[in-house]
């Protein structure tokens, strides 16, 4: 079933820092897809603005490359146009916490038929090392020169408040743990969270390869039970000398996700849909 | 039939069920043969302040309203303070005599048991309200069964027992006028041609033009007045296939329509001012990445919350300058019921065939008030989808190019999925794949093969519509809801040989100068009206043309202007709000 | 040390329905505040759009009617300026979970000097009755005319995810469990957050009084420990037959709010610095 | 002192560090007592592609860059593929000789072993740029100890150890340079005036501006080019009484800005296009409430994210027309950075007298160039904070009306908290003390009371500024940024019996209109100069005037225009794209 991931080739200058980490998710976004059997017109990405936003401008698949913070609700309505395309959204820290802070709140809420990845380098990159939510307490950058006065927000925490499906959180540096979260993700239906801590070694010189390689576990492997949103949130809230990774929920019994639930038993794809005015015929009688 | 002309206010508190009222006799009329005018005044609240709902019904086409009252229906005290100066001396009085007690008595007045007809007869109370339509229509002299009628059809959706309720509560209603309505009625009304025609709000015209062009896909947040428009869409979710979002925001909404058409569906967004302002960045962001998308914008008087249930055209020159950078776009303007039909589904050929985002201004007052329409010749709406790629054709080439540069300046789309290519859908400067470039020479080419689609589009600009004399001393440029006012100040004028002309501009952008213009060399002067206080219209006119009008008539307090306002400034001889 | 509530009356027309939820969450916030021993003058309330925005158009208070959602970021501004001023924020559930999402996530993570009450009636109140995020699956409204697709948001969850130092349920139909809840969320140095559970008798005919009445229990009398974040995220998710009110979570700890942990030792309000433009001197001649 | 005019570019990729050798050198310049200008040309990334930094220095002030180089210091191969051919014949090229092999050598060249030289030296590959700008000072002859000086004064923050490292590798640079340089150099440095100007970007000029101001809040999301102003002022709060805050997103940015302006602290926000659409209804919200508010609009090129990291001048008429509903607003384009700092300092003082939001148009060009500057006489700014309630007065009556209506359309402010008066904010149309109302008249009265601000604000508009000859063959009619260029085609040409003048607007709304065409009269034709595509300062003329330019010189490529570009257009007859 697996394609070749070459057809995900495409001829173009990478643009990212040497020693990105966002290197590593790209390898391992295209394996995965490619792994999985889908083809490049098969899968659209949905991208936001930021380094993490330009991953899709260096391979060939379909995307749409949309407003800072905004790829949530551009994937919501792609998705519900044509929903045999594998929606993928991929955006940075910055993007998909601060400026789309509350499109996450409602894609979760809608539980929408989208994977959403978010590469979380704790700072802005494409805008030159600025805080970002997620940027530690303390943190020195321009934005915050006398150091950060707030705590970083925890995503995870965040989204399992939402009633999210499926919420994990990967690492860069570890890509075969990072491919079998993905794998999953993206077989689920519904909205699928995954947080990917990825150093940026151009501006964040806190939190690099080696400051997480010297605190990352995985939580399933010390045996957290995904099934359990109680534990998860617990487990979540560790953040410092132990950093947990891994799937922290996922749902047991699938709910149809949000185009099954608003569009119930249409099954042809909106886009298929002929165009009729004769179609309005009877709703416009009801006026007579 | 006699040239029948009258005028029905009725007056209450949010929540009395003025609406219920106004809807029944509304649709009576209609049947009755009559052409309607109806519009409601309604506070930002859900219950009590004064509310009114007026209704002009006649036998000629009817574009306005009028000051003076036929008919007043007081459903609480207020309604007679504030409303009985507006009644012709020999006009009536119909009041919920179990709410009110009027000091002096109007020989011509009806004192109506709402509620207790309602109990006995119809089972609640609820139903007072069709108790005093039936004693209306038995005042009036409308035809019975057409009440009965309308009754029928307007509650059986809620059950044949609710129907027939409301029925035995109207009737009650008659029998009650008849037998103690003692005044005199000079408004009686003829059975005119059987009627065959539609009640339509602006919002629901505009609600079915969108559904007849296949709008497939609406994301919106509530607003009024675009609410109307959204509900009515999504009413309709279940019956044909599209879906209707409530987005948590207009940016939302916005973003999410954005998705939906460039995957291949009609989408829409509705909104209002303070909503609009939200999604000026999702307009560049269709601008860049060359999005069809249909933004309602159902004007009310701002800044910011403003005024929420009330009506103004404050936002003719945001809408075209909106948007950081530089991109085209198209701006419609219905001024009817009918129209906005028309030009609603006709919005969605020209976002598709140039690919931009287009306007529907539209404005409270066009939203809801009713009017009788006919039915539209849905085999007279076109579907243009302007230049998409084949899915055969698609699938053979391998380099698909999203912003392929043309001579039109148009590329042809194709929709992610529908093929083997990949499409790159952009809102960063970009090749003409779609991948982002900053390379000079692109990014002038780009920019002028956007702006190049201006020229096509700016061939088949809806013309300016005129009424009244060809070689007029006045001619009223307008837009909008208020040609309605202008139209009729023109008839009123003209029957004393007046001679007066309305213009009004379906189309405001791209401008349609050279029509403009022509129209403008025949008049000895140009007012300009409409409903802000900075003369926008006179404004765009001296921006595309350099001329500026001799005056404007202008109204900016949130309601509606009317023939006898336009006539009464006119004589004053006008404002220039632009110094 | 209180003051007379008489102090807050102002002579103008209510313009909420008879048998509102509202009215009683007014009383009892003036009761509270005037019992605390504020004066009008000494409180801001800063107001979103919505019938519960409308609360501070009753009663004498300096008070900010801003736009629609935008509540919490004028609060943050105001409360800079000038802390001495108690500053509480008072919106409607569309405007605080829908429009204001993201607001409510940076709010709780810079903890800002705010007291936050959400009158939740789970819609639409002022627009007349549309679906809000807190409607629950199934409600029959304007803008889900079939039937709401989604699932109510727990904006309890939501907000114990953003490591808010106090987290509450508060219901309309319990004025003394209101007062008390407030009392404490007032004093409160940091962000305080208060979802009022208020029924909409006129577009809201599932969530009545009735409805509340026959649900709501006390979780503090149960012997809730709001000392324990975790134990509240699962109290929180408790949705249905018992619906649970009162102090979910209160930190231990009190950190410091935003304003502490922004200008430090700055003691003076803002607004009381006097503007010179002389004291730029130095940093201008870093320039030479 | 000659009229010495050179420029000097300095190439490589994102991350190489040409800012650091631009930086050490256009402060040694400036310290020579030269004028200087200097701009960057960066992409929308951090690490690689092709930037350069070039810097021009002239006996005279400059306003502008020129096309001609007399050096040129490559960091990669591409700066000598790029730029050598903009090299005069008998120009100098310093290249780092570890990473670039040049086929052809070019006799005039230093091949510099950068990074060897700074690891013998300072001790770090990194200062390999210190050891290429001491080489250049060498070759051109600047003054060891300006050079020594600078290096101290920059790197002094990062202690005292890393300056002196610093100062060792320039001095290998320099020692390499006079043994090894083996070409000619004629753009030698005279000793000039003892320099005593700073080095100024247009943003640091606005961050100087606002501070000196009496700016107390600041809220803001990052966003370029604008950030550097926040950053400039995050990095003042410990030092002046101020909060700096990085809001989640331009929407809080504003709503944070306005409470805090409500509250009584002159607050500001910066964004650039796209975040300016955001900010969109809390604009309206400043003006229907009546908040100063000063807002730095830094300009790129649009629709969307469009080109990051370029310049452009776009959002003219967006900014004059944004907003839901019609309010008044002051709109400022300062076209260097002295004039920046003092229209900054202005730009408070407008908005506190006439509670009005005001912007300060600024370009990319504008906010990243840097030029000498005098120091600034603090003494000359003002603070004027207009109408304040005074604390006592306040606490006297009861019944303080924050909207109370008056002649000038001024109503005095007070702030909550400050009295026993409690002050009511309103977004939505209200009474006079601020609470909600529906009623027309007093809506009709308050839009009057609002837009009469604009008759007080008209009387101190900052005139047209001319240069040039005042009865002109050619006007060219400009703002913003663009203005360097113009001026010195205006030189250029006139030297060469051209008869040129330049005029441009300080500020675009209120709109000059009388000055401005008295300027027009005088003038056989006019050209408007813009970095868009629209033309939009043409648009606005005619909006304001009914006048249209004869021509437009306009470019939308996302890089600056120069002199040689102007006079290249005019030659050509420049364009009409008002049609
Ligand atoms: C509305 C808007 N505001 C601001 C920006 C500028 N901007 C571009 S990317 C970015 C933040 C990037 O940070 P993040 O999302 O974490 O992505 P990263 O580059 O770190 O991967 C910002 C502020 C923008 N493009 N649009
Ligand atoms: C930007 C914007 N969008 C929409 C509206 C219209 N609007 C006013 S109040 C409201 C929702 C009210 O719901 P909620 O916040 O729950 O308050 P409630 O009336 O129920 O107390 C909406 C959508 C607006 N004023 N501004
Ligand atoms: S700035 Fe950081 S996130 Fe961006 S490409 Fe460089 S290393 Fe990666
Ligand atoms: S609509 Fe609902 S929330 Fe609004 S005042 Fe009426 S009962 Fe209260
Ligand atoms: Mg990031
Ligand atoms: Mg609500």
């Amino acid at each position: 079933m697996a394609v070749d991931v070459k057809k995900y080739d495409l001829d173009r200058e990478n643009t990212w820092c040497p020693g990105c980490g966002n290197f590593a998710i790209m390898e391992v976004f295209k394996n995965t897809l490619a792994d999985m059997g889908f083809s490049p017109h098969e899968v659209l990405v949905v991208a936001g603005i930021g380094q993490a936003g330009k991953m899709p401008q260096h391979f060939r698949v379909n995307t749409m490359h949309v407003l800072h913070g905004r790829l949530l609700p551009v994937a919501t309505g792609a998705s519900l146009a044509d929903h045999r395309l594998k929606v993928i959204a991929v955006g940075g820290d910055g993007d998909g916490y601060a400026e789309g802070g509350n499109h996450l709140i409602h894609a979760a809420r809608r539980n929408i038929d989208v994977t959403y990845l978010v590469h979380n380098n704790m700072i802005y990159g494409l805008t030159k090392g600025q805080a970002s939510p997620t940027s530690g307490l303390g943190a020195r950058t321009p934005t915050t020169p006398g150091g950060n006065p707030l705590a970083g927000l925890n995503p995870i925490q965040l989204v399992l408040g939402l009633n999210t499906g499926f919420v994990a959180r990967a690492y860069a540096g570890d890509k075969k743990q990072l491919g079998k979260i993905l794998e999953k993700a993206i077989q689920k239906q519904g909205f699928a969270f995954i947080d990917i801590l990825q150093p940026c070694p151009s501006f964040n010189k806190i939190n690099t390869f080696k400051w997480f390689n010297d605190r990352v576990y995985d939580i399933n492997e010390e045996g957290h039970d995904p099934g359990n949103l109680v534990e998860a949130f617990r487990a979540a809230g560790e953040w410092g000398e132990r950093i947990p990774t891994g799937i922290f929920y996922e749902e047991k019994e699938e709910r149809p996700g949000f185009r099954e639930a608003l569009l119930g038993s249409l099954d042809r794809p909106l886009v298929e849909e002929e165009l009729n005015p004769l179609a309005i015929k009877e709703i416009m009688e009801e006026h007579l | 039939m006699a040239n029948l002309d009258y005028s029905i206010k009725i007056g209450g508190e949010a929540g009395q069920g003025i609406n219920t009222i106004g809807d029944i006799l509304s649709k009576a009329f209609a049947d009755q043969g009559l052409h309607l005018f109806a519009y409601q005044d309604y506070y930002s609240r859900v219950r009590g302040g004064h509310n009114f709902y007026q209704i002009r019904i006649a036998s000629f086409p009817l574009y306005s309203f009028k000051d003076q009252l036929e008919v007043l229906i007081a459903l609480d005290e207020a309604s007679l303070d504030l409303h009985s100066d507006e009644l012709k001396a020999d006009g009536i009085i119909v009041y919920d005599r179990e709410n009110i007690d009027p000091e002096n008595k109007n020989p011509n007045s009806l004192a109506l048991p709402m509620a207790e007809l309602a109990k006995t007869h119809g089972g609640k109370a609820v139903m007072g309200n069709t108790v005093a339509a039936g004693a209306v229509w038995q005042i009036m002299g409308g035809t019975p069964e057409v009440l009965d009628n309308v009754l029928n059809r307007l509650f059986q959706s809620k059950g044949s027992e609710i129907a027939e309720a409301n029925i035995k509560a109207a009737r009650a209603g008659r029998d009650y006028a008849a037998e103690n309505f003692s005044g005199r009625c000079s408004c009686k009304l003829d059975r005119g041609d059987d009627g065959n025609s539609m009640v339509l709000t602006g919002n629901e015209a505009i609600a079915l033009g969108a559904l007849a062009a296949g709008c497939r896909f609406m994301s919106s947040y509530p607003m009024t007045p675009a609410s109307g428009v959204m509900q009515y869409i999504a009413r309709q979710a279940g019956r044909l296939p599209l879906a209707f979002e409530q987005a948590e925001d207009e940016i939302a909404a916005i973003n999410m329509s954005i998705g939906a058409a460039n995957a291949g569906l009609r989408s829409m967004v509705g909104t209002s001012g303070s909503g609009f302002s939200l999604m000026v960045e999702g307009l560049s962001y269709a601008g860049v990445s060359e999005t069809p998308l249909v933004i309602l914008l159902g004007q009310r008087p701002g800044p910011a919350t403003g005024l929420a249930t009330r009506t103004e055209q404050g936002e003719l020159l945001f809408s075209i300058h909106a948007g950081n950078g530089e991109f085209p776009r198209a701006v419609f303007a219905p001024a009817t019921a009918a129209e906005a039909f028309w030009t609603t589904a006709h919005a969605f050929n020209v976002a598709e065939k140039y690919q931009v985002p287009v306007f529907i201004l539209s404005d409270q007052h066009l939203a809801d008030s009713s009017l009788t329409v006919e039915p539209f010749d849905l085999n007279a709406v076109t579907i243009e989808r302007g230049d998409v790629v084949e899915e055969a054709e698609h699938n053979k080439t391998n380099d698909y190019k999203r912003y392929q540069i043309t001579e039109s300046g148009i590329s042809p789309r194709a929709f992610p999925g529908r093929s083997r290519q990949c499409v790159v859908i952009a809102g960063n400067e970009h090749l003409e794949s779609g991948y982002s470039t900053e390379d000079p020479v692109t990014r002038s080419k780009m920019v002028d093969k956007r702006m190049r689609k201006l020229n096509k589009l700016a061939g088949e600009i809806m013309p300016p519509v005129s009424y009244g004399d060809e070689k007029p001393e006045t001619l009223l440029l307008t837009w909008g809801s208020t040609y309605g006012a202008c139209r009729e100040a023109v008839d009123i004028a003209n029957k004393k040989d007046g001679k007066l002309q309305v213009v009004y501009l379906p189309q405001l952008w791209p401008f349609p100068k050279k029509r403009t213009l022509e129209f403008i060399k025949e008049a000895d002067r140009v007012v300009t009206v409409e409903m802000n206080a900075t003369g926008q219209l006179g404004r765009l006119l001296r921006l595309e043309t350099g001329l500026l009008p001799d005056h404007a008539v202008l109204k900016y307090d949130g309601r509606p202007m009317n023939a006898g306002y336009v006539l009464g400034e006119l004589e004053k001889g006008g404002v220039s709000p632009w110094q």
